[in-house]
């Protein structure tokens, strides 16, 4: 493009607001809390029109990485520049600074960016200690977020990756609610144990291919019997993060004691690192693999949906039935993802719906899973109880709450006309074309969705206002409204007009899935030379 | 080369040998300042202490790079040594800069303290310049007697005389242990040198009785110097000694004895046994392992935070010798990366260890550092960032440590020893988060009395900066320490 | 049997090592034994050192040994030391009773 | 060659039994003793291998110095050597099958060893021919000061750090002990030693 | 002109949502309802002029590799008949509910809603794909569970409401897998595309939950299934009684009128899918005729009145299907259009009888409101006479009802089919029963004595012109639609007037009564042969030849059936008049006598056959209990018990005892130093043996 390193400068912006604020000094003083908000809300916003920027200038047209920047890094020794490729002469080349984005991560930085002001905003009184350290840990879990998504080296991916568990921990643990130790350990020793095997496959990797340069790797072909640890390895860690039964018992406590903002960027964008991992590397990295284990994510992928659904009926929190409904969300998620793995049974062709509906379900998810944290955040705010028994009849006082929580209410169901239905719908059509079953009871989901969503919501909103608490509740405040309104806005015009993110992701996709077709197909030639060739008989 | 100039007069081997003679001489004549002017003059023999250091670091980085041996080949300088050598300097250094402020607040202000340390730092140089069973043995008892005079220290603390005596029983132990392995490779190999072993082992005679005898002299040397490093099962003195020594002490055994030990470590098993690697790689990934897991699991159950710092060096052991035990270059880079940033961490922990003083005295208790965060913030965020470092977490520099041992693993296809080795590190986590946990989550207990000493603030900000901000600019440790490694090979 | 050669050193010099290392862990009286044993496995060193050398027609043994018996002294006197400023502060070296610190 | 073998037996018997006897005995003074018997005996099989010089070091160095600081600190702590407590020997049988493993290890395959050939390529300080005259002090005289003198001033240093270090733990300077001091009573003048006091009658001081 | 149709609703929607509090409750009603005139006006020009089929496409929507599908409007004769339905009923329902709603606070709401509505119903039937009507097909679930809870304080309100919306989702589970599938099958969802390639589909086979079955039948049925849902169809009809927590114009404009007839418009939309899936016609009818007769059978009893008119309109649903079932779809939309207005008429006509009394439902408290209420009891007795069909036979002179019902009960007999027969028997059963009830229902709020309290009496008003004028539109269309249009619909202008949009395959020897004998399995051959001879598509042939005299499909009235096949109807009807004079007008104290006697027949009719118990008990139940099991037992228990809660336990566990192994004591120290050597060595050992 051109000289500017814009991925370097959205994704180490936010650590200049960190700065910004440590320079205000820290004690609670009220004059210093607002500088920090708004030092915090100005960094994030000035981030969010840098990465529109991007977006604006995002090439639609090729699957190639854009924006792409690389650098020495991890003793590489002058190995690493833009257009210099793997050295050819077999010798290694160590861990580059690499960044870049395509179709597919382009649109998860504007996500990151795009809810990072909603959480500032979200947190404005309801954190009203430690402001500073705060929003320090927010900004920099932004940097890190972004990081992750245009990180193109394994390492340095790893490192984001694993780095935002840190500010994670924190603003659970500092800001959280009563079990939040328990909370925050959990979620941080859970996801640091599915990661770690996948930093020894990273390893691997970089034995194999000689690199661990992203895009390098992607065209590296992996021995078969290798591919399945790596890929077990990967999916590990992203099981955990994204998380997929039976690994998501972490996510309902952290996002049940986490604070709102918490809560939002936990469902928002970190869950979304495993479906991106997924795609990133599982799938186009370990295709033979990716073939042989869609079933068992498929298993589990549709337990998660009926599982967690079922779940989340009885919950008597309402943090924690969004939270079982994200699980589920997810669900749909990693059954979409892996529905690009695996070939019709009657024609043999790799679709794409399934993976793109992923793509859009998890951005959707993001505002929309957000959005729903945020609308138990406002109740919380005022009520300090996450209890759906303590609530009942807000509608009467709170009309307009009643209804953004509406509109997310069916967009979390998955309507029609919401981002929800949209990659909801592309993933179960996904599923169907590879495996009908899957399909089938992945769609029992939305029965159960509607069920504990709208049992939710007239737990909440509806009905007659008896609680004596609740008398004096005050409706959504300006502040509430600008935080809310730009996500009903992105519901709804995306479930309506979703162009944009399609043209987007649609060559990387379309890119993906057509060299997972080669691969495959490369593969099965290989073999069907030797009818029991080794990697079939090992299998390992 | 140097062995045939050398062989009658040794000037020359002595300008090899000069950062010890520097150590040396200097220790001697600071003790005739001491025994002169008595223990008023403890901080100036002191700061002169780390001022030899310094001109010994010095001396250090302008040898040559290249491999050069001394006295009939005993003594070796290559950049390995320089590497680590450098480490021990600064390790030694800055523990003693730190031990300032306490052993006038604990009444221990005499003036044998630094001249200990000068003298267990020239053992430590000896260490790693060992090229001889002999010279490696010198050095270590060098190194070890000051160490069990240092942990004894406080001599009217039962604890600290506690510490020494085990530490001095175990101590002695070991270096039975080693020398009976020695006694077994030097019969079994006729020699004594590093390169004459390894001569021996590739001759064609050698019979499989002799490798067996020479095995079992390997099993006893790692015994010995895997009692050094304090790993499984030769790590129980650790953290009996570590609690009970004094906390400079504590530190200083965290720091400099370990970048020595290790370094001799591994200069021990590549140099003279390179034949042998399959053999003592397994004897290294037994001990790597049990080092990690019991490092990850004892430290749990622990309340004073020295003895947390004792299993966690443990642990942290385990780790390096996992880049040991891929026996390959890029394991003994990794090694070497580890113990620098290992020494970073550990320097930084130890500062804030101790800071925690309170008007009744030290205090040593995990729950006494509850709501530092709020009480001394600054404190509290280095803390935050060296824990998390020394968990692993990225992207702060104990991640790196880790990625680089682990990285020799795989490609030595050590993968039980990959895996159980980052699980331990997530359970080691545990621990280390806790402390975190306990900074930042717990509510506010008794704040610490006493302001940072200027040049504690100065340790600490280096070490937490190193830590933090690794990542921005590795290059320059990773390809000194890939030099480094490349001259054992 | 008559035939003296290095094995039947090596054997004295093992069944001596181990003997000291016996006295390590099980000696329950008090530490000063301990020092002794540790005193003996030096010994056995020596031994195994003395006749390796004889048998290797090679100095280099004795000169370990000379060696070891000089830190060895070094090293008994440290520990003579630190054992009395212990029992200063303790009152007694009975092993068992060293165990202030543990878990 | 019998008187060799015998003297090896002899030796060694006593040197194996002593050794028993240290650890064993109720009273740390035996051990003591038993200990200098010990060295006396393996003194005679350095001697018995031809490393006479390594032979008196022993008997000086550890009889005549190590062994009575032993001695001297055994009787200087004055401990209740009757004292044994029960229930510590529970790992006795484990303790003595370990030891046992590793003496059947170590001898059968120490026992075991020989020469190769290559062994004389790597052998560094050849050891002078007995017919030349050289004795075995004078050997090792020529190579400790040269060849090895950095062993040999390591191991000054080594001892230098032993005195420092039994000075720094054990010395103390007692409070309310009176010492001379010389150059203060040297240095005394009349002035201040002498005060002369005008006493009036009727009165004390 | 059509974009306008459909958008001008949700414009007003989003004026009166947004902007009610400004615009006030009175500029809010005049939006909407200005709105929706506009388009109802525009609707009907669209109807008289006619024409083919037209596409107009909005926006695209989704595009996923071959998976593309835009925003679009389809019009056709199909959707030209819906349009008109659904806007005059909306803005009829619109203008009636200024007056009943005029007492409601949350007014701007009320029409935001039914605006939305509209506008979700006109997506629906302006579909040119299938995902774009399962978005109007959801969008007017939400929007019927907006209005079923409009009362949230009420429990029951939202009870219902959520019902409703979950009853339909599981019939959307289906309609989503069906168009799946239809994806899988057509790589396309746009129906033109797939219409035209069913007839080389339709002989196809493909695996579905591992068994291999016929592709359209596959298709169809799980299409079907959300047709069930939506049109509460036997099964899934539970939810339309209890959404008569509504308010009334809701349940004329939604459950009676536009919404639940989706399920009906989405058979007949896709008859050139179901025309090629007998068995799942075959399935259609019988749902249809059991829907019919049982939700008649449970209208006889029931004392709310809203709820008799809800069990009504859910036989007549099944009317309108098993019409469809026997390929009959021109008649069923006949009885849909005819049913459309009499049926709302009737709702708004309860709603007028209750908003006189005071919002009481039960009929057993009114009684003799006759000389109170006289223009609702016409209306109503209007109504009533077209529901039940009231007609001269063998003339075309008669209520709606008349023509469209004993239409479809005549073209079920002459189907000729085993099936055919039965939603025949089925028919008549349930036209005697609606007779019955609907004239109970006359009787017991209309006639005999008062049985309302006093205050409410004197409370009982006529409702204002506001209310009543409105009603004037729907009994014009209860009287003259059917003998109106029954030419167009099915009669013999029906191929011009429906062209494209309904096809029936002329192998449809089902639909003549009289080659009954004909066997259903030669169809699939037939149909194979002649698709495959046609390449000019289908719907020329279809037209050539549906031909009234020649084949009994999409018409009805050129063959002659039995004239006791004609008579029946009537028969039946009148017998139910009489039944229900005796009992409620002759003997008036019967009826509590037989409710005391506690028939278990009447019981079991009385309580709904007792399917809400059943799905409790099957379903909602156990998944509540399942849930908090997983909950508790799964997640707590097993998942966390032995996942990181046990591993945490167990390296607790484990941390005590390696804290345990540090005695403190020297000689345990050695020993473990003594240990690692040996077995070092002994391992090392054992290998060099």
């Amino acid at each position: 493009m051109d000289t500017v390193p814009w991925l370097s400068l959205i994704t180490f912006l936010p650590l200049v607001g960190v700065l910004l604020i440590a320079t205000l000094g820290s004690d609670d003083s009220e004059i210093i809390k607002r500088n920090v908000r708004n030092v915090a809300l100005f960094t994030t916003i000035a981030t969010f029109i840098v990465s529109l920027f991007i977006w604006v200038n995002f090439d639609y047209t090729t699957a190639e990485f854009q924006f792409v920047e690389k650098f020495d890094w991890l003793g590489a020794g002058g190995q690493c520049s833009v257009d210099g490729a793997v050295p050819s002469d077999g010798s290694l080349q160590l861990p580059c600074y690499h960044m870049g984005v395509d179709g597919i991560s382009m649109l998860f930085v504007i996500l990151t960016t795009f809810l990072m002001p909603f959480c500032i905003l979200a947190s404005w009184n309801a954190i009203n200690e430690r402001v500073s350290q705060y929003m320090m840990a927010f900004l920099v879990l932004e940097t890190l977020m972004i990081g992750v998504f245009c990180a193109l080296d394994l390492v340095l991916f790893y490192v984001f990756f694993e780095g935002g568990l840190i500010p994670m921990f924190l603003i659970i643990g500092i800001w959280g609610g009563a079990r939040r130790i328990y909370a925050t350990f959990k979620f941080f020793l859970y996801t640091l144990l599915g990661s770690v095997l996948m930093l020894l496959a990273m390893m691997a990797m970089y034995w194999n291919a000689g690199t661990t340069d992203i895009p390098t790797l992607l065209a590296h072909d992996f021995p078969a019997s290798m591919q399945t640890w790596l890929w077990l390895a990967f999916f590990a860690s992203f099981a955990v993060k994204m998380p997929m039964w039976p690994v998501h018992t972490w996510l309902p406590d952290a996002h049940v004691e986490a604070p709102t903002a918490g809560s939002v960027i936990l469902a928002g964008i970190l869950l979304k690192m495993g479906g991106y991992g997924f795609i990133r590397f599982s799938l186009p990295m370990f295709p033979v693999a990716s073939e042989v284990f869609a079933p068992l994510v498929f298993t589990l992928s549709v337990v998660a949906i009926i599982y967690t659904s079922l779940v989340a009926l009885a919950q008597e929190d309402m943090k924690k039935l969004i939270a079982y409904s994200s699980v589920a969300h997810m669900g749909f998620v990693t059954m979409g993802i892996f529905s690009a793995a695996v070939p019709r049974p009657d024609t043999g062709a790799y679709v794409v719906q399934g993976l793109q509906g992923g793509i859009i379900q998890m951005l959707s998810h993001g505002f929309i899973s957000g959005a729903l944290f945020l609308c138990v955040g406002v109740i919380y705010d005022r009520m300090h109880t996450r209890e759906i028994a303590a609530y009942g009849g807000l509608v009467n006082r709170m009309p307009i709450y009643a209804f953004a929580f509406m509109v997310f209410t069916m967009a979390n169901v998955g309507l029609p006309g919401t981002s929800g239905f949209v990659g909801e719908f592309l993933t179960l059509l996904g599923a169907y074309q590879v495996n009908t079953w899957v399909a089938f009871f992945a769609t029992t989901g939305v029965i159960l969705s509607a069920a504990y969503a709208l049992w939710l919501y007239r737990q909440v909103v509806f009905g007659e206002l008896q609680k004596e608490s609740l008398k004096q509740i005050a409706d959504l405040s300006p502040r509430e409204i600008a935080v809310l309104a730009p996500l009903i806005i992105a519901t709804l015009f995306f479930g309506i007009y979703p162009k944009p993110l399609f043209d987007v992701t649609k060559v990387s996709v379309d890119n993906l899935v057509e060299e997972h077709q080669s691969s495959m197909a490369s593969y099965h030639s290989a073999n069907s030379v030797a009818v029991v060739g080794p990697d079939q008989t090992e299998g390992n | 080369m140097s062995q045939q100039l050398n062989s009658d007069f040794p000037i020359p081997d002595i300008v090899v040998a000069l950062p010890e003679v520097i150590l040396a001489v200097g220790g001697m004549a600071l003790l005739m300042l001491g025994v002169f002017r008595g223990d008023r003059s403890t901080r100036t023999v002191s700061w002169l202490a780390v001022l030899t250091f310094l001109i010994a670091a010095v001396v250090v980085i302008q040898q040559p790079g290249d491999r050069v041996v001394a006295f009939g080949s005993t003594f070796v300088v290559d950049a390995f040594s320089k590497f680590v050598k450098v480490l021990v300097l600064l390790g030694s250094s800055v523990a003693l800069i730190m031990s300032h402020g306490f052993i006038r607040s604990e009444k221990i202000e005499r003036f044998e303290f630094p001249i200990l340390i000068v003298f267990a730092t020239l053992g430590m140089c000896m260490m790693v310049s060992a090229n001889d069973l002999i010279s490696l043995y010198m050095g270590i008892e060098l190194q070890s007697l000051a160490l069990y005079v240092l942990a004894a220290f406080n001599r009217d603390s039962l604890r600290s005389t506690e510490a020494g005596l085990k530490y001095f029983v175990l101590g002695a132990l070991s270096s039975g242990l080693l020398l009976y392995g020695c006694s077994l490779v030097y019969g079994f190999s006729g020699t004594t040198t590093f390169e004459g072993i390894a001569l021996a082992l590739t001759s064609d005679g050698a019979s499989s009785a002799q490798n067996i005898g020479l095995i079992f002299g390997l099993v006893f040397l790692t015994a010995g110097l895997a009692f050094k490093v304090s790993a499984v099962p030769f790590h129980m003195w650790t953290p009996d000694v570590y609690e009970g020594a004094p906390t400079p002490i504590t530190a200083f055994f965290a720091g400099a004895p370990k970048m020595a030990a290790m370094a001799l470590f591994v200069r021990a098993l590549v140099g003279p046994f390179p034949d042998l690697t399959p053999e003592w790689q397994q004897i290294i990934v037994f001990i790597s392992i049990a080092s990690m897991l019991l490092g990850a699991f004892a430290a749990i159950g622990q309340t004073n935070i020295k003895r947390l710092m004792a299993y966690s060096s443990i642990g942290h052991m385990g780790f390096a010798l996992v880049g040991l035990a891929a026996g390959t270059e890029d394991g003994v880079r990794g090694v070497l990366i580890y113990l620098a940033i290992y020494l970073a961490m550990t320097i930084g922990t130890f500062v804030c260890i101790l800071s925690m003083r309170r008007t009744e005295g030290m205090v040593e208790d995990i729950d006494d550092l509850a709501g530092l965060s709020q009480t001394k913030p600054l404190m509290a965020l280095s803390l935050l960032i060296l824990m998390f470092s020394l968990a692993g977490i990225p992207p702060m520099a104990g991640f790196f440590a880790k990625f680089y041992v682990f990285l020799a693993a795989i490609q030595a296809e050590l993968y039980t020893l990959a895996v159980l080795g980052v699980l331990s590190s997530v359970v080691g986590a545990f621990y280390y988060i806790r402390i975190v946990k306990v900074m930042y989550f717990d509510e506010p207990a008794e704040a610490f009395a006493y302001p940072m000493s200027g040049e504690m603030r100065v340790i600490l900000f280096g070490s937490v900066a190193f830590t933090a901000l690794f990542f921005l600019y590795p290059s320059l440790l990773v390809a000194t320490a890939t030099s480094a490694a490349s001259a054992l090979f | 049997m008559l035939e003296i050669g290095l094995g039947h050193y090596l054997t004295v010099a093992a069944i001596l090592f181990t003997l000291g290392v016996f006295g390590i862990f099980l000696n329950q009286k008090n530490v000063i034994i301990i020092l002794m044993s540790i005193e003996l496995m030096l010994l056995a060193v020596n031994i195994n050192l003395v006749a390796f050398s004889t048998h290797l027609q090679d100095l280099v043994g004795q000169v370990f040994a000379l060696f070891v018996l000089t830190v060895a002294a070094a090293e008994a006197a440290i520990g003579l030391a630190v054992l009395v400023v212990y029992f200063r502060n303790r009152g007694t070296i009975a092993v068992q009773d060293i165990n202030q610190m543990r878990g | 060659m019998v008187l060799q073998a015998l003297a090896f037996y002899f030796f060694a018997g006593i040197v194996i039994a002593s050794a028993v006897m240290v650890i064993s005995a109720r009273n740390p003074v035996h051990s003591v003793l038993f200990l200098i018997l010990a060295f006396f005996n393996s003194a005679g099989l350095f001697v018995l291998q031809g490393a006479e010089l390594l032979a008196m070091t022993l008997v000086i160095v550890y009889v005549g110095a190590v062994a009575v600081l032993f001695l001297f600190v055994v009787m200087m702590l004055d401990i209740n050597f009757t004292e044994l407590r029960q229930g510590f020997r529970d790992n006795l049988h484990w303790g003595i099958a370990v030891g046992l493993l590793l003496i059947v290890e170590l001898v059968i395959f120490l026992a075991s060893w020989q020469f190769s050939g290559a062994i004389e390529e790597t052998v560094v300080a050849k050891q002078p021919p007995v017919e030349s005259g050289i004795t075995n002090a004078e050997a090792l005289g020529q190579i400790i000061y040269t060849k090895y003198v950095y062993f040999f001033q390591a191991a000054g240093i080594v001892l230098l750090i032993a005195m420092i270090g039994a000075i720094v733990l054990t010395l103390r300077q007692r409070e309310g002990v009176k010492k001379q001091n010389i150059g203060a009573q040297v240095n005394r003048s009349v002035k201040e030693s002498v005060e002369l006091v005008d006493i009036k009658p009727g009165q004390g001081l | 002109m059509y974009s306008a149709i459909v958008f001008l609703p949700l414009a007003g929607a989003i004026i009166a949502g947004f902007f009610g509090r400004a615009l006030g409750p009175r500029g809010s009603e005049v939006v909407t309802s200005g709105f929706l005139i506009i388009s109802a006006i525009l609707a009907c020009i669209a109807f008289t002029q006619g024409g083919g089929t037209q596409v107009v496409t909005v926006l695209p929507w989704m595009e996923s590799g071959s998976f593309a599908v835009d925003w679009s409007l389809r019009i056709d004769a199909l959707t030209r008949v819906m349009l008109v339905v659904v806007t005059v009923v909306s803005s009829v329902v619109h203008v009636y509910s200024i007056g009943y709603m005029s007492h409601d606070p949350h007014r701007p709401r009320f029409f935001a809603y039914l605006s939305l509505f509209t506008f979700a119903m006109l997506m629906l039937v302006t579909a040119d794909n299938f995902l774009q009507l399962f978005f109007g097909w959801e969008g007017v679930g939400l929007a019927s569970y907006l209005l079923i809870g409009f009362w949230y304080k009420k429990p029951s309100a939202n009870a219902a409401a959520i019902k409703a919306f979950i009853v339909n989702r599981v019939g959307d589970f289906g309609f989503a897998l069906g168009i799946m599938a239809t994806f899988f099958v057509f790589d396309t969802v746009d129906f033109t595309s797939v219409f035209q390639a069913v007839p080389s589909k339709a002989d196809d086979t493909f695996f579905f939950l591992g068994f291999e079955v016929h592709v359209m039948t596959t298709i169809c049925l799980l299409l079907f299934m959300g047709a069930m849902g939506k049109s509460a169809q036997f099964f899934l009809h539970t939810w339309l009684p209890d959404a008569m927590e509504g308010p009334t114009p809701v349940s004329a404009l939604i459950h009676a009128a536009t919404m639940v007839t989706a399920g009906v418009f989405l058979v007949c939309r896709c008859s050139p899918m179901f025309e090629y899936a007998p068995g799942a016609l075959a399935v259609v009818t019988v749902i249809g005729a059991t829907t019919a007769f049982f939700a008649a059978t449970i209208g006889l009893f029931q004392n709310d009145i809203k709820r008799v008119i809800a069990y009504s309109t859910c036989s007549q649903l099944g009317y309108m299907f098993f019409a469809a079932g026997v390929s009959a779809y021109g008649a069923a939309m006949f009885h849909l259009f005819t049913h459309a207005f009499f049926k709302a008429l009737l709702f708004l006509g309860a709603g007028s009888v209750i908003h006189a009394m005071s919002d009481e439902q039960d009929m057993r408290k009114m009684g003799g409101l006759q000389t109170m209420l006289p223009i609702t009891w016409s209306f109503m007795v209007v109504g009533t006479l077209a529901l039940t069909g009231v007609g001269i036979p063998f003339t075309s002179i008669g209520f709606a009802g008349f023509a469209s019902k004993d239409a479809v009960i005549e073209l079920a007999y002459a189907a000729g089919t085993s099936v055919g027969m039965y939603a025949f028997v089925m028919g008549v059963v349930a036209a005697l029963m609606t007779s019955f009830y609907s004239w109970r229902l006359i009787f017991m709020t209309f006639h005999g004595p008062h049985r309302a309290s006093n205050e409410v009496i004197k409370k009982v008003h006529e409702s204002g012109n506001v209310m009543l004028i409105p009603l004037v539109v729907l009994v014009a269309g209860s009287i003259v639609a059917g003998a109106f249009f029954k030419d167009f619909f099915i009669g013999s202008k029906s191929d011009s007037f429906w062209g494209e949009a309904i096809y029936v395959a002329d192998h449809g020897a089902h639909a003549k009564y009289d080659h009954a004998a004909i066997d259903h399995d030669a169809h699939g051959s037939d149909t194979a042969e002649h698709a495959a001879a046609d390449e000019h598509g289908t719907a020329v042939d279809t037209h050539t030849d549906s031909h009234a005299e020649d084949a009994g499909h999409g018409g009805g009235h050129g063959h002659h059936p039995p004239d006791w096949v004609v008579l029946m109807p009537v028969l039946v009807t009148v017998l139910g008049f009489a039944i229900a004079w005796y009992f409620y007008i002759s003997r008036p104290d019967l009826p509590p006598k037989i409710a005391a006697r506690r028939n278990p027949i009447y019981l079991f009719l009385y309580n709904k056959w007792y399917f809400d118990e059943l799905y409790d008990f099957i379903f909602v139940r156990p998944a509540r209990w399942l849930g908090r099991m997983l909950w508790k037992q799964g997640d707590g228990w097993f998942i966390d018990g032995f996942g990181p809660d046990g591993v945490s336990a167990r390296v607790l566990d484990t941390t005590k005892r390696v804290i345990q192994l540090q005695t403190g004591y020297i000689y345990h120290y050695a020993f473990a130093m003594l240990i690692g050597v040996a077995i070092l060595t002994t391992v090392f050992a054992v290998r060099a043996f």
